[in-house]
């Protein structure tokens, strides 16, 4: 059961949906931003999986997943400083209420 | 069912349910946690991918880097997690429909393909290595220096000096 | 040689007028000096044409041209033919215009010496000048035009000329409207004037004086186009020579100095278009019918200009009406097949009306009135060289042998009475009004009782304000023009009496005059006639002021209020003209502007206010619309391909 | 007079001029003020002498195209960046290098930003010597566009007046019609004979049946017509002079109009003739309400730039007019009246503008005795309407007599009744100058100031062209004379 891609596959793609479900719906930027890193992890588990059962190059795979987890890293610190920076201004991380652009 | 089997279930189970409470928690630090889970399982499953050296690099840094300074952000602004107002009916509905067409069509596109003959051969720690830095070692200097600027950036941007 | 004298009277203002412009504003005060300069150096160039050429008959003394403009058409109304034509420019000196090139500069230069002295104290001296000067290059190049398109072209330019020097005190209301009316109508004239030279250029290809000759326009547009080609560009002159009904406009302009009512709108400018229709005598004179109505309205116009110069009590506006009434007398001879007779009465015209007006502007200068009781009584008659010349001009305007309106008078007579009687009824009419309100003038001024405490007039002009001293360059400057015309006005007649065999009239393509006794019989009649009668009514001139002010009946009114003419063209703009604008204008901003434009415009943003809803500003909202967009057409490209 | 040819690509390098200088402005930084309007100026005049060299060296007898330059840019798309000369141009080219000169003299006093209106300025007007210039269609759109945006930024930024409703409702006209004329442009490419947007090559590989001519001309007539101010699309241009500031109000009637009845004739009439002749007795019907309709409107306007804006209206009727009579003569009529109008109204808002700085009011009922005030200033001004309404010795007399015989000729009815513009005209100006210049002093505007001698230069400039091509009007006409006739087929 392990040594296909399928089950693999449906877990990366639950990941997914359940990041894009608490992206669509999350109130709070802390929360959008965890949703996210659920997504992330879908995308370093594809290719993990993909790496390890279709590719020719079995590293790969591997590569890119720490790739993906060192920009995590700098996107999580970067992305929690604008937060944090965008709370000390406007008291308020609803990504609701940043609707200043609109006409 | 034999004993790895049963044991791929439970991490894909510890998986999925860590990430639902990641998204379904209303208390932010709940979603934290779940999140912590959630990364545990992943990096389990690497180990069924043979891939020993991520899965201890998502211990590592996922959970001991990245989500670590998550709670602390959350703990460090306490009123901030309490700013996480009621969700709309509707909005989570309209979030849940969208995931969910969002599963049923990458599935019927997943479960429809057929996929190129892997080589089989199992992945060293030696070959990621010589891989960092001999192929692709334009991207990892590039995702070094992502790294620096990002953390630059971070320290800019979270300074505590009033701005005009 | 020529060549260069013609430049000379053709340019010598023109660079007068440049030249005041561009000296500094300290220097401007030889501004004077400069313009007579120029108009000294003009007069004396044609002096010396003249004598070199008066007297060759026929033969035209210098034709010279260069192509000016090309224009081609094919198959153009209304003969449908092909028209491809070479406009030119440049100069035809035949004796028509040779005499008339002398009169205008001559003239001109009397009236910029005597400006020297009339506009001594005004401020805006230099501007004066400059217009003068510009006038005078217009009217020469009037003059010396080689076809019919110069013509008109410097036609539009003394036009300019006469607006800004109507409007020359700008600041005062009632010039700039005179200035308007003046060239709006004379607009309205030259709209046929431009018509007709446009048949006749399409008709005859060309617009060379030499090549419009009576045969060439019948034989080219046919009896019908060439009677409508002469009426047409008859409306030019009707505005220009302030014909009836467009003659409205020569009286309001004498709000301007007085030197330029001499030289303008009295000897020259106006007299242009009786200098057109000799001109271009062959246009005029192929069809009957035109000359008619020439005649026709050279009587009218003779008629109205006279009646209306009875009630004046603005010795400018007497004068401007006589000039009219004498305008429309010189078309009539036109008319009645005499343009030597109407060439050699616009001749001794332009001399003693210019000595007149400038013995006008020496008395309103001096008494600083235009009101004739007002210089009267300030003591007019007591202005020895002023009134020697009103008399001398007056009598020569009447017609009193010898002076020279008796000659040429004389000759517009008979040329009606040979035409018929109605004619000859009308210039006699005309000739007994004119005698009659030349001697009202000349007694009032005579007989009124000098009163202490002159200068408080009715229409005092604050604007020919001047003191009375008097040097004697400004003396000098004064009386030398007066004298000079006066003694020209006397002298001009002998060049078409009979005595002397006429030989302007030769030397003008005409017959020689013959000496009809009976005709001098009736003059002296005619003079006497209008003599008594100004006699009876003015002998008192207290009396006939009285008189004037308290006459209420409809003749009075019908007079006073300028037979409606006016009227009738204020009506006209005001009601039919302005209000198709006016309407034109709302329709533009209702219609054009407010329901197509605006009303699009306002359509297409409701739609756009419709579409703005979907833009809710909120990030999830269009991420969830983004993905299941995305999702949707996944579902739909693997449907499509499992099938 | 013979000059000798020249040898290096004289288009392009008048093309150059102002794009080098925008970006030596854009580089600028913006407190430099003089530097950028020096640079402005030189490059201006450097226009200015190109164009001047070109139109003596230019052979006026050959009809054809000269000077050509060619580079291709898409080459699979038939888009080349082509440059030529002929009659119809060389005059466009030199008028818009006489109002950009003057205008840019003129607008020496502007302070507020004024790197971002040189930089605009220069901008505006690549665009419309490419116009001119080019021999491709598409480039023609593209210079087009160029020239538009621009003027938006131009009358938004720096206009008066009602500003910001006039730029939007100018560049909606001026869009709707590109719209039109590229809806036609790409008809054409799309033709199996045509596959390219070379103007020439069109000419001679295409044979567009009559039916399709009269629709692909009327087409293009509208999206020019829009810019060419044509009844009843031209309510966009009083608005947009007004709004605009005083040196774009001088491009934009100026030169900008003229595009659209250049347009006509560089690509409606020469490609399409046959559909020319079916509509031109429409567009001479449409002409005249122009010429009349514009006059009369402006007898009722009280703002001296409405007054101005709707003589422009009238007085490109005159230029649709002489297109509509299709005859050299009304040709040559129509260009030598767009180039006479187009120094004409520079030379009348250089004039409004410097009045509305000091005055701060351009309504006729506040103004008055200006002359005494500043009599340098209303003579312009007065010139400028003398030239207006037709007087000799200036250039739109001799273009209104070759249009009014040409139209005459053609449409006697319509030509006669044109001419009642001649006197309408000459009451509105007249009313105009009686109003603002003449009467008693007005003490409101005791201490507007006249223009000095630098301010004197760019209009006397304008005064001078005005009375030169007036007196000598057959130098203007040997310039266009053979193309006309080229394009006639005469």
């Amino acid at each position: 059961m392990s040594a296909t891609l399928q089950p693999y596959l449906l877990i990366s793609t639950l990941l997914l949906c359940l990041g894009l479900y608490g992206v669509l719906t999350r109130r709070n930027l802390i929360a959008v931003l965890i949703s996210l890193e659920l997504i992330l992890n879908s995308a370093s588990l594809n290719f993990v999986a993909f790496g390890r059962f279709h590719m020719a190059d079995p590293s790969a795979g591997q590569v890119f997943a720490i790739f993906i987890i060192a920009l995590a890293a700098a996107e999580v610190c970067v992305a929690l400083s604008l937060i944090l920076l965008l709370f000390r201004q406007r008291r308020s991380v609803d990504p609701a209420s940043m609707d200043q652009l609109k006409g | 069912m034999n004993l790895a089997d049963s044991v791929f279930i439970g991490l894909a189970v510890v998986t999925v349910l860590g990430a639902l409470g990641a998204v379904a928690f209303r208390a932010l630090f709940y979603n934290a946690l779940s999140l912590v889970l959630c990364l545990f399982g992943v990096a389990g499953l690497f180990i069924y991918l043979h891939a020993e050296f991520l899965a201890v690099m998502e211990v590592i840094i996922y959970i001991g880097a990245i989500s670590v300074a998550i709670i602390f952000a959350i703990m460090l602004s306490r009123p901030m997690d309490k700013s996480d107002e009621p969700r709309s009916p509707s909005a989570s509905l309209r979030g849940a429909v969208c995931a969910a067409l969002v599963f049923a069509g990458l599935w019927r596109l997943l479960s429809g393909a057929r996929w190129a003959q892997g080589s089989g051969q199992l992945p060293d720690m030696r070959d990621i290595g010589k891989a960092l830095l001999t192929t692709d070692v334009l991207p990892f200097e590039a995702v070094s220096l992502v790294l620096l600027v990002a953390i630059i950036g971070a320290l800019v941007l979270s300074s505590p000096r009033e701005r005009s | 040689m020529d060549l260069t004298l013609l430049w000379t009277i053709q340019l010598a203002p023109l660079a007068v007028f440049a030249l005041i412009f561009i000296l500094p504003k300290n220097a401007r005060g030889i501004a004077p000096l400069l313009g007579l300069t120029g108009s000294a150096a003009a007069a004396v160039s044609a002096l010396c044409f003249l004598l070199a050429h008066a007297g060759k008959a026929g033969q035209p003394a210098l034709h010279y041209s260069v192509d000016w403009l090309t224009i081609d058409l094919p198959a153009a109304w209304p003969l449908g033919k092909a028209v491809s034509g070479t406009l030119k420019a440049g100069f035809l000196l035949d004796p028509l215009n040779l005499l008339m090139i002398t009169l205008v500069t001559v003239i001109s230069f009397f009236v910029q010496l005597f400006s020297f002295y009339y506009m001594r104290e005004d401020e805006s001296r230099p501007r004066y000048f400059a217009y003068l000067s510009f006038f005078s290059f217009a009217m020469t190049g009037l003059v010396l035009a080689s076809n019919l398109l110069q013509t008109f072209m410097f036609w539009e330019l003394v036009g300019l000329a006469s607006y800004l020097l109507i409007g020359f005190w700008y600041t005062k209301p009632s010039a700039a409207q005179a200035a308007r009316k003046a060239f709006v109508l004379n607009r309205l004239g030259d709209l046929g004037f431009y018509l007709g030279i446009v048949i006749l250029f399409v008709g005859l290809g060309t617009l060379d004086f030499t090549g419009l000759g009576k045969d060439a326009v019948l034989s080219a547009l046919g009896p019908t186009l060439a009677m409508a080609a002469g009426l047409l560009v008859l409306t030019g002159v009707m505005g220009k020579s302030a014909q009836f009904p467009l003659h409205i406009w020569l009286p309001d302009a004498m709000e301007g100095p007085t030197p330029v009512s001499a030289l303008i709108h009295s000897a020259t400018m106006v007299a242009a278009g009786v200098f057109l229709l000799v001109r271009a005598y062959g246009v005029f004179s192929a069809s009957e019918v035109t000359l008619e109505v020439i005649l026709l309205l050279g009587c009218v116009t003779g008629l109205i200009g006279a009646l209306l110069a009875t009630r004046q009590r603005d010795i400018k506006k007497i004068l401007a009406y006589s000039t009219v009434s004498q305008l429309g007398l010189m078309a009539a001879g036109v008319g009645a097949h005499a343009p030597q007779a109407a060439m050699f009465h616009l001749t001794t015209h332009a001399f003693f009306k210019s000595c007149l007006f400038l013995t006008s502007g020496a008395f309103i200068h001096r008494f600083h009135s235009n009101d004739i009781w007002t210089i009267a009584r300030g003591g007019g008659r007591k202005d020895l060289v002023p009134m020697l010349t009103l008399t001398v001009g007056l009598l020569s305007l009447c017609g009193l042998p010898p002076l020279s309106g008796f000659f040429s008078k004389d000759l517009i007579l008979e040329a009606a009475k040979h035409h018929g009687l109605a004619a000859f009824a009308a210039c006699v009419a005309v000739s007994v009004l004119t005698a009659y309100y030349s001697f009202r003038l000349l007694f009032i001024v005579l007989f009124a009782r000098p009163t202490a405490g002159h200068g408080h007039g009715h229409h005092a002009h604050g604007h020919d304000a001047g003191g009375h001293h008097e040097d004697l360059l400004g003396g000098l400057s004064r009386a030398l023009p007066l004298l000079l015309l006066a003694a020209l006005s006397i002298y001009a007649g002998f060049l078409g009496s009979p005595m002397t065999h006429s030989p302007i009239l030769v030397w003008l393509g005409g017959h020689e005059a013959h000496f009809d006794p009976a005709m001098a019989v009736k003059t002296l009649v005619i003079i006497a006639v209008g003599c008594a009668i100004a006699f009876a009514l003015h002998r008192d001139p207290d009396a006939s002021e009285k008189k004037l002010e308290s006459s209420k009946g409809p003749w009075a009114m019908l007079v006073d209020r300028r037979f409606f003419i006016d009227d009738a063209f204020v009506w006209v703009t005001k009601q039919v003209g302005l209000r198709i604008a006016s309407f034109f204008d709302l329709m533009d901003r209702w219609l054009v502007n407010g329901v197509l434009v605006n009303g699009t415009s306002y359509r297409i943003a409701d739609l756009g206010r419709l579409a703005v809803r979907l833009q809710s500003g909120s990030l999830q909202g269009y991420l969830a619309c983004g993905l299941a967009v995305l999702a949707v057409t996944l579902l739909w490209l693997t449907g499509g391909s499992s099938r | 007079m013979s000059v000798p040819p020249i040898e290096f690509p004289i288009l392009s390098t008048i093309l150059l001029c102002p794009v080098i200088a925008l970006l030596a402005v854009l580089l600028t930084p913006g407190r430099y003020t003089t530097a950028i309007k020096l640079v402005s100026l030189v490059a201006s005049a450097a226009t200015l002498v190109l164009s001047i060299w070109l139109c003596l060296a230019f052979n006026a007898k050959d009809p054809s195209f000269q000077y050509i330059e060619r580079l291709d840019w898409v080459r699979s798309y038939g888009i080349q960046y082509a440059n030529a000369v002929d009659g119809l141009n060389v005059a466009m080219i030199l008028l818009t290098a006489i109002v950009i000169f003057c205008g840019i003299l003129v607008s020496w006093g502007v302070t507020y930003r004024t790197k971002d209106f040189f930089a605009n300025m220069l901008f505006l007007v690549a665009g419309v010597f490419g116009v001119f210039m080019t021999t491709n269609l598409f480039f023609f759109f593209l210079f087009y566009e160029v020239a538009v945006i621009p003027m938006y930024l131009l009358i938004v930024i720096w206009g008066s007046t009602n500003k910001q409703y006039a730029a939007m409702k100018l560049t909606l006209y001026l869009l709707l019609g590109s719209a039109l004329m590229f809806a036609g442009f790409l008809y054409i490419y799309s033709l199996p004979d045509a596959r390219t947007f070379d103007l020439l090559a069109i000419k001679q590989q295409v044979t567009f049946s009559p039916m399709v001519q009269n629709i692909l001309y009327i087409s293009l007539f509208v999206g020019f017509g829009v810019l060419a101010a044509c009844f009843p699309f031209h309510v966009w241009s009083p608005d947009g002079h007004v709004a605009a500031p005083t040196a774009a109000s001088m491009l934009h009637a100026g030169v900008l109009m003229k595009l659209g009845a250049f347009g006509i004739l560089r690509i409606g009439v020469y490609l399409f003739p046959d559909g020319a002749r079916f509509w031109a007795p429409t567009i001479a019907v449409l002409a005249l309400c122009n010429i009349v309709y514009g006059a009369m409107v402006a007898t009722q306007q009280r703002d001296l730039k409405y007054i101005i804006g709707y003589s422009s209206v009238s007085h490109m009727g005159i230029v649709l007019l002489g297109i509509a009579t299709m005859t050299v003569s009304g040709f040559n009529g129509a260009l030598f009246q767009m180039f006479s109008h187009g120094i004409m109204t520079a030379l009348f808002f250089a004039c409004v503008g410097f009045i509305y700085d000091g005055c701060h009011t351009r309504m006729l009922d506040e103004l008055g005795g200006l002359s005494k005030t500043a009599p340098r200033i209303s003579a312009f001004f007065i010139i400028a309407g003398l030239c207006g309404l037709g007087l000799p010795g200036m250039g739109s007399f001799v273009a209104e007599l070759l249009v009014t015989v040409a139209a005459i000729g053609t449409y006697p009815v319509i030509g006669i009744t044109s001419l009642l513009a001649l006197l309408v005209t000459a009451y509105y100006v007249l009313s105009a100058v009686q109003k603002v210049f003449y009467g008693p002093e007005n003490h409101h505007h005791k201490d507007f100031k006249d223009i000095n001698g630098f301010q004197f230069i760019p209009r006397a400039v304008l005064v001078g062209c005005l009375i030169f091509f007036g007196v000598f009007p057959q130098i203007f006409l040997d310039w266009v004379n053979a193309s006309t006739r080229a394009l006639l087929g005469a």
